[in-house]
């Protein structure tokens, strides 16, 4: 029987490590999937709490953020992908014509 | 095996979930419709979509007395609720009359675009709709995505892509905050239906569940993204002018209003019971919404980008009427939601009318003696932009009036003080329009309009609601406070 | 319900707009002529209330109420009483004047230009007459669009500038008003549990004074940048320079009178307290607007600017007498902002005249204009002494009824403000020995045409007005003193109440059942 | 037994997503991510989660990762060589942010623990987890069920929108966009 | 139908001026002159019967009050506008409409040639419209319209020939300096009104000695008084604001005549008089009074010695004569002063006349220096100004030994010893400059020009007519109050009921006949010696007089260039009060106030060019923006 707690600061880490990687990193695709990794950490919280009150709706829940994450990358993905077709690149530093 | 037994959905569920139903069925009907050869011109997606956002309106609309709660509070129909949905349904349809014309222009695909939109307002609908973070979740992804979609409609071109993927990028990372808010609340209080979470926030021993907090703290982030509030709101200039104008009129309205009625469901309802806490935070994040907004758009050169600042500081504008909370708080907020679709959705409107083919005109130069050449044209953007300004005889002005008056009744003074200063600095830029249109002699060759009925019509439409609701607004006023009595 | 003659009053002219826009835009003559004949009949049809009006009864007359925001408790009120009745005349009769003034004035687009003329009449109209608050807000705010669109697209050079700081310094006073406002709303409703904007309810509000003390100077700033004050007035010479004449005309005769209005029906009602607490104070930049704008009008290079200072120093005397709070004090100060109307008024009609036939403002381009046009130097002399309050003309009842009521309170105050009517004096006749004396000293206005018949026209009115209202003012005086006397009474009663008021937290009552709301 | 099994599976997800963020080359990282993925199945079976467990690794680890692989590859994207004092501040604030967030969000969990409403919720008999989800899923959660189908039905379309066809880069000048 | 008594007075210049507005050039020079003459010749006939109907009254109640309307009432405070005649404003009405009338006539031959005659004589007529509601005012108010109408008039008439830059900037001088007096006025107006509750006469004469009791009320009578006698400075040209008459001298002859001379200068005289009740209230005042008018007689007149222009001398010599007035009143002489204030207006009237004919003939020429031997040319003219010169001078029987010989007499009876002293001083001085005047312009070898000698005319009828009429008036206009009468002589009796109200009479404290004999000889002996005088420097050796204006050059310089008290003036008054407008408005309204309002609006937009960096368009930056919120948010929930 694993404490709560230990879950929890695990999420919290993986969480961390994903938004870290959201703010160093300027590959659209690594941004993407620093993302993928929060949402699991999400996911991973959903599943601690549902074993802790022995409740199944956590559970489903993370179902849904699966089926949520896939159709997520499907559209990024496809942006993505024409980003690279209009410019040559997947850097989000190279890509500023809107600002101020 | 205990097998829950299915949902039985009376008679007046199915108008409720009119909707819901309508929307989906009209969605796909479009799809399905893709296989029976058109002629290229035609205008039927954009017709199908308008029937179909009419039922849906009609038929919540027909049980608005009404107060039901489906799929164990996974789908609710209050006052509030109709008062959203009609409100989508009209900015959608206003939205859809707008891109009539616009999508042959700028040659995007119109099954693909309505159903889209389509999509979206359901998203929105299901925002305001839900009892259930669950479910608001998914509306608001659904509607994210769609909106994704949307911003990026115009593919070969760079800034339309690029405010898509900022946007995307952007968004799915709020969401990543507000689904670790969502999971750390269903720790904090065993459920996630938001009725049984305030009843157990209001009866909990401690407030000071930090999980609650937390969790509380980062949901709040995920609405504040969508809302634009500050410093979450960085993508908005970005991806409201690489939008196709028709999306950002659709976007500026409807996801912002989807954004708060979330947003009052949560705060002011299953963290009602901890409010004291999230007054401080709220306030901080009111105040600097609406200047930054404001200041910010002093400056700009694309009315586009100004108008998106503008946006940013009306969400300020709301999170006052969310700070002071209540019923009052709440009626008010609704009240200017409106009173903003009307003239916001209008103002964008008009951009979406100006250039010819693939271009697109939405510079403040470009406005140059526009008023005098195109007087609707003039005379609509001037009521807008008085009306964005807050002043009189226009809606804005009646919406800021009930707004920081609630505002003053709960005490938040300085709120309120920098709320009317903040409104004051807008009007420079707002009048800058007006300069451009009446004062300002053209320069290069004059910006064409490319008028179309459908446009005009939702023109004259938004125009007539902000002047109508500037000289009386007695019946909105009722409106708004009788659709929050079932949120409290 | 009798006939609801101010209604019409106020929506005529609106009605007018409207027609005005409907005409094709190149129909010149007919655009002139339809705006003459509407500005004339509203003036024609304003002009009974002066005889329909009991003069000896202090309360609103020709009341009209009906609901408009139930739930808020607003009402759409009009009344009106001597004070607004004078104004209202004025107002009619001078929108008439300047559209007459305007005929030849304006070449382009004069369709919106009489469109908004008749436009900005209405609001002005409506905010005299209406005794609500929020719609007094809601008048106020309106007449700054039309006004602030005359300016920019009909204006001189630097137009926008002072079209954007007109319109921006005079929203930022009036909506800390508005915080104001909203903030007596919801004292009414705590205090007494009726949501309203009426102003009667709030004449009959006891307000503590520490309240009143912000609340009055909200009020305050928004009136002293109308009127405008002392350290507020620098938006007033660039409005005026750059106005259309017929713009400027209003913008001096009415629209000033807004914030002078203001005090004597708002804020010194409603604040009495605070009012008394404040008055040196405002008493002292008055005497100081006073002698500054008229030394400042003393070397101005540019009629219309010398013409605007010289309007700051009048309106000084304007709120001197008002804040004199004695019968001759507020009488006096009814009639020095009537006479500013008319006079002012006058002048910058007298500007446009040479402006429009030489396009330049300076008084260096002048010189000598009594040889070519001599009628135009003699009515410049009338109205001119009109100006600097010459005895018999109406600027000295005015001037001299302020003195007094202010000697009586302070003379040292008036000695003071007495000063200015040497330097008015001063500048005046000096700008008219530059313009009108000597030889003539540009060869371009040795052939200027004296005025034209409907120039003639145009400035008979206010000729008589100036004698009549010099002569015998006393039907005008009599027709306000109750109203007045109501005032100062209003103030002593609500400031006797007023003194031991508690402050009220805002949200003591409970909030209004949907739907419901006032019950006034 | 399982506490080992849970640091051992936790300590293989720290180190791959770190290495996810860390790796110069995109389908290294892509393939750690899998890794990380891998293992927080596993933490989900520790956790008395198989079903999520499973769809973890059949939905995630497989379908999508496969995604993002075949992505990365049909753009060979080249290592992401960055370099220049400002990509190093912008490591130094983001490390620094991030570490900041979770340590402030732990700290004030941490403050007083109060770890909610479920001490008292005893866990009950073993149900099957699969069949009890499945139960879940088609009454309870059938509306946001259905949604879902609307959402990947969105998905779909938006995919085929932005991505069918060619897009050629716009011809220089010729972006007559919002400017 | 009985005809109105008093407000038809004013009313008929007033009327005239409006037909002539009205008909305008549609009746031509001749319409014009006889419509302007008429209207005053009527009302002059209206005045005397006005006068007969008050003179017929008893003595009792000897005052006609006429009230037309109520102009204005607010609260406590309710004016008429109501016309009062009584035996003082009897004399001016009389003086005013009598010598106008005949200024009138004589502008009609001296105008002739004028261009804008029709403007001239509706300027002339809306004088005689202000001056005679000023006389016949029955209240402070009324009274202050026509104080302030004369200064129009003079304003409008001084700078009659706009087109001559020195005209209009005559006028305008003269009309602020007015308006400097008048704010006096004004403000003692206040002070009557806030002590006294009413602005009538009579109300404010009655209350007077019971209100202004005790030590503040003496303090606060003196302070009216001196008030209000600013505004007599003010008008009738007494230090410190006298500067502004002798530049009047740019009007058109006949207006010097009317306004500078017989009528509106008097009217601060006048007004003095008409509130002798209040002024014997307040004994400094009255000290003021008579040491200002003292100083400003001995002023003008030896500033009167060195000019060279004739309407410059004479004005001055007005100027002194005013402060003769002024010291009558000072010692309480008040019948003195009123009756000085007629004869001069006589002899003083015909001197300008007399002047305009003269320069009339030397067809526009002013300067003394360029005249001479005109006696027998123009004999008329010779005659008339000969007889004015020797009233002015004092030589018994004509008008003006009566009067100022009653004022040095009052001065004597009264203490006031220096006064007196002055007042034979300047008696002296004045002899001597008038007949120099009187020399070097009629007397001696002729200085003409040769144009000037060319065109030289005697004047016509029309002119000449006015001349002979004042002429006589000068003579016998004195005889109404000869010296030594048991009970005053008839003058006096008339103006009894005026000022017996008055505390004391000074003229009535009578001197021992012996004494005032003495007195008479000595002021007599004083102007024959100032004749005297001016014969032997002028006439006899002229060069002794250089020899003596080089000896005293001095005085002499300072006495030509009158003292510099206009440059004075202009250093310490106008160019500081230009400098600190300038300051004002560059300085203070543009950079301070105005910079200010701008200010914010700059720093506004400075605000958002910062802003606007952080919106970098990056998305890393957008994000760490995100995160930092959380983190704010997060460490607020920490920290409370």
């Amino acid at each position: 029987m694993i404490p709560l707690s230990w879950s929890l600061i695990l999420s919290a880490l993986v969480f961390g490590i994903g938004l870290i990687g959201v703010l160093v990193r300027r590959n659209a695709l690594i941004i993407f999937m620093s993302i993928e990794l929060m949402l699991n950490s999400a996911n991973l919280v959903f599943v601690a709490f549902a074993r802790a009150m022995n409740s199944i709706d956590g559970q489903v829940f993370v179902f849904f953020v699966m089926t949520v994450a896939a159709a997520e990358v499907a559209v990024g993905l496809a942006i993505i992908v024409n980003l690279f077709r209009l410019r040559e690149t997947v850097f989000v530093d190279e890509i500023n014509l809107l600002k101020n | 095996m205990n097998l829950v037994p299915p949902p039985t959905l009376l008679a007046v569920d199915w108008y409720a979930l009119g909707a819901v139903l309508a929307l989906s069925v009209g969605a796909m009907l479009l799809l399905l419709l893709e296989f029976v050869p058109k002629k290229p011109d035609s205008n039927r997606a954009a017709i199908v979509s308008l029937i179909t956002l009419a039922a849906a309106g009609w038929s919540v609309f027909h049980v608005r007395g009404t107060a039901r709660s489906l799929f164990g509070g996974m789908f609710v129909h209050d006052s509030f609720s109709v008062f959203f949905t009609l409100l989508f349904c009209s900015v959608a349809a206003v939205s859809v009359l707008l891109s009539w014309d616009y999508l042959k222009r700028t040659r995007i695909h119109q099954t693909e675009y309505y159903m889209l939109l389509l999509s979206a307002t359901l998203g929105m609908i299901l925002m305001a709709a839900s009892n259930d973070l669950i479910t608001v979740f998914l509306g608001l992804e659904l509607m994210s995505i769609a909106l994704y979609v949307m911003v990026g409609f115009r593919r070969g071109q760079l800034e339309s892509n690029e405010a898509a993927l900022k946007y995307f990028l952007l968004g799915a990372f709020a969401s990543g905050f507000l689904l670790y808010g969502i999971a750390l609340l269903y720790g904090a209080t065993g459920t996630t239906n938001i009725a049984a979470m305030s009843a157990f926030v209001a009866d909990s021993p401690l407030k000071e569940n930090p999980l609650l907090i937390v969790g509380g703290l980062l949901l709040l982030t995920g609405f504040a993204f969508k809302v634009a509030a500050v410093p979450f709101h960085m993508w908005t200039p970005d991806a409201y002018e690489g939008a196709p104008t028709t999306v950002t009129a659709f976007m500026s309205a409807g996801a912002k209003a989807a954004g708060f009625a979330a947003l009052l469901r949560v705060v002011l309802h299953s963290l009602g019971g901890v409010h004291e806490y999230w007054t401080p935070v709220l306030t901080a994040i009111a105040m600097l919404t609406m200047t930054v907004g404001n200041i910010s758009a002093l400056l700009q050169t694309s009315v586009k980008r100004m108008l998106a600042y503008s946006s940013i500081a009306h969400a300020g504008y709301l999170l006052v009427a969310v700070v002071a909370g209540g019923p009052e708080g709440a009626s008010a907020a609704l009240f200017y939601l409106a009173v903003y679709s009307a003239m916001n959705v209008g103002a964008f409107g008009v951009l979406a009318l100006l250039g010819r083919g693939q271009e697109e005109r939405v510079l403040v130069a470009d406005l140059a003696g526009l008023g005098f050449r195109q007087p609707l044209i003039g005379l609509a953007m001037t009521v807008f932009m008085l009306s964005l300004g807050g002043i009189p005889p226009t809606a804005g002005f009646m919406g800021k009036v009930y707004l920081f008056g609630v505002a003053l009744r709960a005490g938040l003074v300085p709120l309120v003080i920098v709320g009317v200063l903040n409104s004051v600095v807008s009007v420079f830029y707002y009048l800058r329009i007006t300069v451009a249109m009446y004062m300002d002699e053209p320069r290069g060759e004059p910006t064409q309009v490319s008028w179309a009925v459908p446009a005009a019509i939702a023109l004259l439409a938004c125009l007539a609601l902000t002047l109508w609701w500037g000289v009386q607004a007695h019946q909105l006023l009722l409106q708004a406070q009788r659709s929050v009595t079932g949120l409290m | 319900m009798s006939f609801p003659w101010l209604t019409w009053l106020v929506f005529f002219p609106l009605a007018g707009a409207a027609l005005i826009m409907l005409l094709p835009a190149t129909a010149n003559r007919a655009i002139r002529l339809w705006s003459t004949v509407i500005a004339v009949a509203e003036m024609v049809f304003s002009l009974p209330l002066w005889w329909r009006f009991v003069p000896d009864q202090a309360g609103w007359q020709f009341e009209e109420k009906r609901a408009w925001l139930p739930a808020l408790g607003a009402s759409y009120h009009l009344g009106m009483d001597g004070v607004s009745l004078m104004l209202v005349l004025l107002t009619t009769v001078l929108t008439a004047v300047a559209v007459i003034g305007a005929w030849s004035a304006v070449d382009k687009r004069p369709r919106e230009f009489f469109a908004l003329l008749l436009a900005l009449e209405a609001g002005m109209l409506g905010t005299f007459l209406c005794l609500d608050l929020l719609l007094f807000y809601v008048f106020w705010e309106a007449m700054l669009i039309p006004m602030y669109l005359l300016i920019g697209v009909w204006g001189g050079q630097r137009r926008i500038y002072a079209a954007v700081k007109f319109f921006l310094y005079t929203m930022a006073g009036s909506v800390l008003m508005l915080v104001a406002i909203l903030w007596l709303y919801y004292l009414q409703r705590a205090a007494t549990g009726v949501a309203t904007f009426d102003l009667d309810a709030f004449y009959a509000l006891a307000i503590a004074p520490s309240t009143q003390q912000w609340l009055f100077l909200a009020f305050a700033v928004a009136f002293a940048i109308k009127v405008p004050m002392f350290p507020f007035h620098t938006w007033l010479p660039d409005a005026h320079v750059e106005a259309p004449t017929a713009g400027s005309v209003i913008l001096a005769a009415i629209l000033l009178k807004m914030g002078t209005f203001g005090f004597l029906r708002y804020a010194i009602p409603l604040f009495p307290n605070a009012s008394a607490q404040f008055a040196p104070w405002i008493a002292g930049l008055a005497i100081v607007g006073i002698i500054y704008g008229a030394l400042v009008a003393m070397v101005q290079p540019d009629l219309k600017k010398l013409v605007a200072y010289s309007s700051v120093s009048h309106l000084g005397f304007c709120m001197l007498g008002l804040y004199a709070m004695n019968a001759q004090g507020l009488a006096g100060a009814m009639m020095q902002m009537l006479n500013h109307g008319v006079s002012t008024g006058a002048l910058f009609l007298l500007v446009g005249v040479i402006y429009e036939r030489r396009h330049t403002r300076a008084i260096s381009d002048f010189g000598g204009l009594w040889k070519p046009m001599p009628v135009y130097g003699a009515v410049f002399l009338v109205v001119l002494l009109s100006s600097i309050g010459l005895p018999g003309t109406n600027g000295f009842v005015g001037e001299f009824l302020v003195l007094l009521g202010t000697f009586r309170v302070h003379p040292i105050w008036a000695a003071w403000a007495s000063s200015g009517v040497i330097l008015s004096a001063l500048y005046m006749l000096w700008m008219f020995q530059r313009v009108m004396f000597g030889p003539v000293t540009h060869v371009e206005n040795e052939k200027l045409p004296d005025l034209s018949r409907r120039e003639r026209l145009v400035f008979a009115p206010l000729l008589i007005l100036i004698f009549w209202m010099g002569v015998m003012p006393q039907p005008i005086l009599a027709r306000m003193q109750p109203t007045l006397d109501r005032t100062l009474r209003l103030a002593e009663v609500r400031a006797a109440m007023s003194a031991h008021a508690r402050p009220v937290r805002l949200d003591a009552a409970p909030m209004p059942v949907p739907g419901e709301g006032a019950r006034p | 037994m399982t506490p080992y099994l849970f640091i051992g599976f936790a300590a293989l997800l720290v180190t791959s997503s770190l290495l996810v963020i860390l790796h110069r080359n995109p389908v290294t990282s892509a393939l750690f991510l899998v890794l990380a993925f891998c293992s927080l199945a596993g933490i989900y079976l520790l956790l008395q989660a198989e079903f999520v467990g499973m769809v973890q690794i059949i939905v995630y680890a497989g379908a999508i990762m496969v995604l993002f692989l075949f992505v990365i590859m049909y753009l060979n994207l080249s290592h992401d060589i960055e370099s220049g004092v400002q990509i190093a501040l912008r490591r130094g604030t983001g490390w620094l942010v991030g570490a900041v967030v979770v340590a402030e969000g732990l700290a004030l969990v941490g403050r007083h623990w109060f770890p909610g409403p479920f001490l008292e919720a005893i866990p009950g008999p073993r149900v099957g987890n699969t069949q009890q989800i499945g139960q879940a899923l088609y009454t309870r959660y059938l509306f946001p069920f259905e949604i879902t189908s609307m959402l990947l039905l969105v998905a779909m379309v938006g995919l085929i929108v932005i991505a069918k066809g060619r897009t050629a880069p716009p011809a220089a000048g010729d972006s007559g966009g919002p400017r | 139908m009985t005809l109105p008594v008093l407000w038809i007075i004013p009313a008929l210049p007033l009327a005239a001026v409006a037909l002539n507005l009205l008909l305008g050039d549609r009746l031509g020079r001749r319409g014009t002159a006889w419509l302007a003459c008429g209207a005053v010749g009527t009302a002059f006939l209206f005045a005397l019967r006005a006068v007969l109907m008050l003179a017929a009254r008893p003595e009792a109640d000897r005052a006609l009050v006429e009230t037309v309307w109520t102009w204005m009432r607010v609260g406590d405070f309710s004016v008429d506008v109501s016309f009062l005649l009584d035996p003082l404003s009897a004399v001016m009405v009389l003086v005013v409409t009598g010598v106008g009338f005949l200024i009138h006539v004589y502008s009609v031959g001296y105008m002739a040639h004028e261009a804008s005659f029709r403007r001239f004589f509706l300027y002339l007529n809306l004088f005689m419209f202000a001056m005679l509601t000023l006389v016949l005012a029955d209240n402070f108010l009324v009274m202050f319209v026509g104080w302030e109408g004369v200064g129009l008039c003079s304003y409008l008439l001084i700078g009659f020939w706009y087109e001559r830059p020195a005209a209009a900037e005559a006028g305008k001088k003269a009309f602020v300096v007015n308006r400097i007096g008048d704010f006096g006025f004004l403000l003692g107006m206040f002070m009557l009104f806030a002590w006294g509750g009413s602005l009538k006469y009579e109300r404010v004469f009655a209350i007077a000695p019971h209100v202004f009791t005790g030590a503040a009320g003496l303090t606060a009578i003196t302070i009216a008084t001196l008030l209000l006698f600013l505004g007599a400075t003010g008008k009738s040209a007494q230090i410190p604001l006298y500067t502004w008459l002798p530049d009047a001298m740019e009007g058109p002859t006949p207006v010097s005549a009317l306004i500078h001379a017989a009528t509106m200068v008097t009217a601060g005289v006048y007004m003095v008089a008409r509130c002798h009740v209040l002024f014997q209230l307040a004994p400094t005042t009255l000290e003021v009074v008579a040491v200002v008018g003292a100083a400003t007689a001995l002023l003008a007149a030896t500033i009167g010695i060195a000019q060279n222009d004739i309407k410059r001398v004479l004005a001055y010599s007005t100027v002194s004569q005013l402060g003769y007035m002024f010291m009558a009143c000072g010692v309480g002489a008040f019948t003195a002063g009123i009756f000085h204030l007629m004869t001069h207006a006589f002899f003083k009237a015909l001197l300008f006349l007399g002047a305009g004919s003269v320069i009339h003939a030397l067809s526009g020429e002013q300067d003394l220096r360029r005249m001479g031997g005109l006696a027998k040319r123009l004999p008329w003219t010779h005659a008339t100004v000969l007889i004015a010169t020797l009233a002015i001078a004092g030589i018994p029987p004509f008008a003006g030994f009566f009067s100022k010989d009653e004022i040095l007499a009052g001065a004597f009876a009264s203490g006031h010893y220096g006064v007196w002293l002055v007042g034979v001083v300047v008696a002296t001085i004045t002899a001597f400059y008038m007949f120099r005047m009187y020399i070097l312009c009629f007397q001696g070898p002729s200085r003409l020009s040769h144009e000037a000698e060319h065109h030289l005319h005697e004047s016509p009828p029309s002119m000449i007519g006015p001349l002979v009429a004042l002429a006589l008036l000068s003579i016998v206009g004195g005889w109404v109050g000869p010296p030594l009468q048991e009970g005053g002589h008839a003058f006096e009796r008339w103006l009894k009921p005026v000022f017996e109200s008055g505390a004391h009479e000074a003229s009535a404290v009578h001197l021992a006949p012996g004494t005032e004999w003495a007195l008479i000889a000595l002021s007599v002996v004083a102007a024959i010696a100032g004749i005297v005088i001016a014969f032997r420097l002028y006439l006899q050796s002229p060069a002794s007089g250089t020899a003596l204006q080089e000896r005293f050059s001095f005085f002499h310089r300072m006495w030509v260039n009158k003292y510099r008290v206009d440059e004075f003036y202009d250093a310490v008054v106008v160019r500081p009060l230009a400098a600190f407008a300038n300051w004002c408005w560059r300085f203070w309204d543009t950079s301070v106030v105005d910079g200010t309002v701008n200010g914010v609006g700059y720093t506004l937009e400075g605000a958002s060019a910062l802003v606007r960096l952080f919106q970098t368009g990056f998305v890393g930056t957008y994000a760490l923006f995100f995160a930092l919120g959380v983190a704010a948010l997060l460490l607020h929930f920490l920290t409370h």
